[in-house]
């Protein structure tokens, strides 16, 4: 057993660290959960990109070929924890490309597919950003529902249907679509196929669904009679779902690093917050309360760390996570809102101000993470649906949905 | 005992309940956060011909002598419905100048409040946002004839549109040492600034730059102010209350309706015990509060409240209706995180009940008191 | 709307605690949640009964003829609260006939039935005591898959099975059993019937099970062809079901006062406590985080009161409370295992202390109620089943399970 | 990283779990509980050959060189199995000898540790039952070459049994003024008598009624004695947490196993969410706990502990052992609350881990002051 990371991965965690300081904002420490929801934040969420693509890490997974650095885990997983301390924005240009589509293309996608456009997410560029359109008003955890079909009509497809919660459809170039290819398939989620589909294409049409807050995260997508060539289908067709569920778990284990950075933090940033504030002549960080909140709030994060080392070593051995990845979204979650829950506490009577006023404390990051964090957890599997796989793949227990 | 209510409250109720759906529904509630004013005057005119701003003033004074658990049935329904605008912050002036008023006072301010011209601001908490005596620094020097008021409040809820403030100053270096003047908003070196907020409910940042308060206008007496905040406390507390619970039942009522209707898996999702357990707790803590907020309430009607029972609800309302709404939004998936739904309305409001009137933690020290702790 | 108890319950309410103090060892307060598990405390259990029952309070919901005072359900509910805050033993005579079999018998019994047990239990005496045995090995929450089987013979019934978890068994004179009658019927809870069964029949075999601490609260009971006169039948053959419904209703409405009286008591008591407690040269009152546990403790028990308040003005309107008495019975097992581990944490190092040691503080109240809540939470309905309850009728959801 | 034990780990765990299933089935535990010793000598004896009872000491102390990992490994299985008896007290006595006994004190009470003939036992609280310099008020004075020690402790493990005592006494009034002395059990003056605990687990009160101590039997520096408790609090309480660990590890397991085989509604109890989430809950809670102590011990047995993960493991451990056995318990059913089932004998445990070597307050105190709080 070891616990210590090697020389490689600690250099690269200054190196972030130097990067961070630098190339970000002094005045905010850009916590850009939403990067894609105001102008001004998604043109420094590409900017950034782009000089992450110069340093060779946005995709330093991937191999050289494809423009990555073939990194290790380890440095994934360090990359990860440092983007979410930092707050770096543009790690993800827009969730789905670096994180998934990326990866996708290099188990599922041929070769021609990995030429065109993995070269496009790797240069950071607008031309690299993708969505992901899963989600329709009757497939939610239940996505083997999808509805939207895609006919196939000489060398195209014909896709007709409605998505929504399509987050950064309307920042995003290509989409990366599951639709219907055979809805008489013995078993739903049978009959399911992956296309890459341009987002100018004539027929695409995104509306935004704000938030409740206000930020343009998600959108519906309406595809009417959009063409899509044959060659854009991804993998086999009518295997979609499985191809789907290793792209799950692919994402959901890039989740862990930067929620734990993200959790680290937020603690720090309110533990600094309550030794500046006086009440009653003390500072704040002298309540008991707070101390202890914030104590039981870092035991979690560390747990979280090492759910995620656990994972990230689970795959440096060639072994496949089985309820690790889920483990930690779901733990992941909980602590983000328990944190928002904590750090609105510590606020006082100023966590209501708006984030983006002059009143706003600590830049409003808490105030956002609060308003978020149940938008976070209910994105790519909701606490439930990841119990649930825990408990029939790790623990062996029967469906219980 | 009895948690039946009289049929007057049965008709106040319905009253409520049919007014607000039909002059507040959830697109007027929109159209209001984002409104200058952040409240309708036309509703507001017709709130005062229901006898709402006076409910609980004597007629002599142009209300209705109704008491103050009527008044926190129409909170619970404001609650439920969501009404922005005045209506709190003008109640929770009026009832200490009904308290503490003289004569003069009663007669000059009750009948503008109750016939729907004026519009009043409390204005207690300033930089530390606590309501402790110690934390008050607005300063009211004796000048000639009047007091002189110098100093900075937060989170005073429509003052925008407030045409007096009741504000909280300090007139001695006493810890208590604080007097309740009343303010006219528009006296020279009032500078009235909204605080932009998640729940977009005007509350405001009032400067006061040697602002001259006729003496007559202090409220009771010199020394006597922090008493009368703390009856105030005590009041607005349960009305905040009333209202948080009215929101609680509304969301958890929401919830309910799409866990019967929202179908995955071939089930309605409300069939899963996941869900279906959480629902329950939703719903039985939704409860809780709301017997609570009617125990208090009654108490105060009665004249002998319960200083414990009063405490408690305050302590326990803000938790209650965060673990609501964060619960509701996750049942309802990614629809209940967006703007078209109504849970994110009620969401958006948890924090600002929460620190109106002082935090749990405050609240929870009473509690603690009350048991000799 | 009204929340003042009248000046009769007022009265009743000083009564129980005149007694209390008179009648009760002064060396100790008494909350017996396992008085039939120690002789000595049985003997006092038994003793205190009968001077309830002289006083009249024993079975004071019952109609005068049957030895009761045809008290109100007001007076009922803060005779329970009283009961439960002075910790009085022999109030429940071994759980049962009290507070089920009596009124069952008044619901479905027949006159000649009444007239034999009903004045047995009001007496306060030994023969008065009842158990009660549903539960088998593999009919806990599902009690519809009951084995034990009930024959017909001439005048008698013939018995044969086993029951499990039955409270009191070792205490009691009569036991009100439920068996299968109809093992054929098409729906497995139709085809149930209760009888009344003398415990001192041959074939009976009575083995304890103690609990973790040594408790003796559950016995197992064996049936081999134990012969029961046909009159000892309770209500309709076969409709045992549909009594047993109503029975239990009544049981979990009975628990919330009592639950309520426990709450405070032990909430005054650690108060109490934590005001003569130094630590550090300060009361432990005086700690932040001690505080915030009692008085969140407390505002949780004002729930309950008041649900129980609720629960009990239905009944004077003529309602039946159809999920109350649900939501209090967890509401209330929730807030005792929730006072039990804060007790617990204000207790420090002693809380490890046996309860019936000399180095034990409160008289091992907190220990007793820590180590007993997991299992008074199980007994008649876990939580997950209460919340079922809700969830169906009174939220009308989908059933789930 | 890694998370992999190496063959001697995997064959030291699987030589453990061997033996403990084999010397110690529950039968054994129940009966120990009884037992007036607390303890199987014989067992002792065969832990000694075994090479587990100087596991860490050099081999010239009759050791077999093992590290600090090695030992928390050990402690897992002892937690899974429940093996009553004198090792962790005997242990953490040890382990500061090791550290800062001079040479004499090694060469002398190591090896009667490491062959089996030695047991000790800690005595540092005392009524207040906290680990805090300041609590401590067992005297030592200076006495013709020796000292005298005067003063009550609570809440020795397994003094009954013990020939050597390891004894925290005040030799100065400065806060920290705490020397640390070994103490012959058997000396004049010294009496003990056994508390009993829910865990049954031979906690004792230790009297010392003008007890002579031989001036070389001081461990380290006279003033130095709380640096002596702070270094076995950090090991000893990772060591504790191993067993809690392992506890946890055996309750979520044989909960698991029950809802899988136990039918109600025609299903399998562990197909009900509500069942199946809380088993999740408390399986994730295990684990994490698990990676949290061998994150410290590896760092222990490297020489450089990071305060934070050693206090924020202690921090943790007895809220999840605690909620472990309490779902454990209520997913049995009645079936959980009997003498017969095991699960009750790791609930009986719960409080005596942890309040071993401090409460959870004094440790999330550490790690608030990690933080810079």
């Amino acid at each position: 057993m070891d616990f210590k990371l090697g020389e490689k991965e600690e250099a690269l965690r200054k190196g972030i660290r130097e990067f961070a300081q630098k190339e970000l904002p002094s005045e905010c420490f850009c916590l850009l959960l939403e990067e894609e929801s105001r102008d001004e934040d998604w043109k420094l969420a590409m900017s950034i990109s782009k000089k992450l693509a110069q340093k060779g890490w946005l995709v330093m997974a991937w191999p050289k070929e494809y423009g990555g650095q073939g990194a290790s885990y380890w440095e994934q997983m360090v990359y990860g924890e440092e983007c979410g301390y930092w707050g770096i924005p543009g790690v993800a240009m827009g969730v789905s490309g670096v994180a998934w589509v990326g990866p996708s293309l290099m188990q599922f996608g041929n070769e021609e597919q990995r030429k065109k456009y993995l070269p496009l997410i790797a240069s950071g560029e607008a031309d690299g950003v993708w969505c992901t359109a899963y989600s329709e008003p009757n497939a939610g955890s239940d996505f083997a529902n999808i509805q939207t079909r895609a006919v196939r009509d000489g060398d195209e497809y014909v896709i007709n249907g409605q998505k929504v919660w399509t987050s950064c459809a309307h920042r995003a170039r290509w989409c990366w679509l599951a639709v219907k290819t055979d809805p008489g398939a013995p078993k739903k989620h049978r009959g399911i196929s992956i296309f890459m589909v341009d987002m100018k294409s004539p027929g695409i049409t995104v509306n935004p669904l704000l938030n409740y807050h206000d930020a343009h995260i998600f959108n519906e997508v309406f595809f009417d009679n959009v063409r899509v060539p044959a060659s854009n289908l991804v993998g086999e067709e009518n295997k979609g779902w499985y191809h789907l569920m290793q792209s799950l778990a692919s994402e959901r284990h890039s989740l862990g690093p930067p929620l734990y950075g993200n959790a680290r933090r937020l603690l720090d940033e309110l533990a600094g917050y309550a030794k500046e504030i006086q009440h009653d002549g003390k500072p704040l960080s002298q309540n008991l309360g707070v101390r202890h909140m914030l104590a039981d709030a870092v035991v979690e994060a560390e747990m979280l760390k090492l759910f995620n080392y656990q994972v990230t070593w689970e795959l440096t051995q060639g072994l496949i996570p089985i309820y690790g990845s889920s483990r930690n979204k779901a733990f992941g979650d909980q602590l983000l809102e328990r944190i928002g829950i904590i750090g609105m506490r510590i606020m006082g009577a100023y966590c209501q101000v708006d984030p983006y006023s002059k009143w706003t404390k600590l830049h409003g990051i808490i105030q956002r993470v609060y308003l978020l964090s149940p938008g976070i957890s209910i994105a790519a599997g909701t606490d439930e649906i990841e119990k649930n796989v825990i408990g029939q793949f790790k623990l062996g227990l029967p469906k219980s949905y | 005992m009895d948690f039946k209510l009289s049929e007057d409250q049965e008709m106040l109720r319905s009253l409520a309940r049919d007014f607000l759906t039909k002059e507040c529904p959830k697109a007027k509630v929109r159209e209001l956060e984002n409104d200058e004013k952040g409240y309708d005057p036309r509703m507001w005119q017709k709130m005062a011909e229901l006898g709402w701003l006076g409910l609980v003033f004597p007629e002599n004074y142009g209300g209705t002598g109704g008491t103050f658990l009527d008044l926190v049935l129409l909170m619970e329904e404001i609650g439920k419905n969501i009404l922005p605008g005045p209506f709190f912050s003008t109640t929770v002036c009026a009832l200490p100048i009904l308290e503490y008023g003289n004569e003069w006072q009663k007669a000059k301010f009750l009948p503008q409040v109750a016939n729907g011209t004026a519009i009043w601001a409390l204005a207690v908490i300033e930089t530390l946002g606590g309501y402790k005596a110690s934390e008050i620094k607005a300063s009211a020097r004796v000048g000639d004839g009047h007091y002189i008021i110098e100093g900075t409040k937060l989170f005073v809820p429509n003052a925008n549109v407030a045409n007096h403030l009741l504000v909280a100053a300090r007139t001695s270096e006493d810890a208590e040492g604080v007097a309740m003047f009343i303010v006219d908003a528009n006296s020279a070196g009032v500078e009235v600034e909204v605080i932009p907020t998640i729940a977009q409910d005007k509350q405001c940042q009032v400067t006061f730059n040697r602002v001259e308060v006729p003496e007559g206008n202090v409220l009771g007496d010199v020394g006597g102010g922090w008493d009368i905040v703390e009856f105030i406390l005590d009041r607005a507390a349960i009305l905040k209350c009333a209202e948080v619970s009215g929101g609680c039942q509304a969301v958890v009522e929401m919830t309910n309706a799409y866990a019967k209707d929202r179908v995955q898996f071939d089930k309605p999702i409300g069939s899963f015990q996941a869900i279906q357990h959480r629902l329950v707790d939703m719903f039985v803590n939704a409860e809780g509060l709301q017997y609570l907020v009617y125990q208090a309430a009654w108490e105060i009607s009665t004249g002998f409240p319960s200083r414990l029972h009063t405490s408690l609800v305050k302590a326990k309302a803000g938790e209650v209706y965060q673990r609501t709404c964060l619960d509701a939004i996750k049942i309802h998936g990614a629809t209940g995180f967006t703007k078209e739904h109504d849970v994110g309305l009620y969401f958006r409001r948890v924090k600002a009940s929460e620190f109106a009137m002082g935090d749990s933690d405050l609240w929870e020290e009473r509690v603690a008191a009350e048991l000799g702790l």
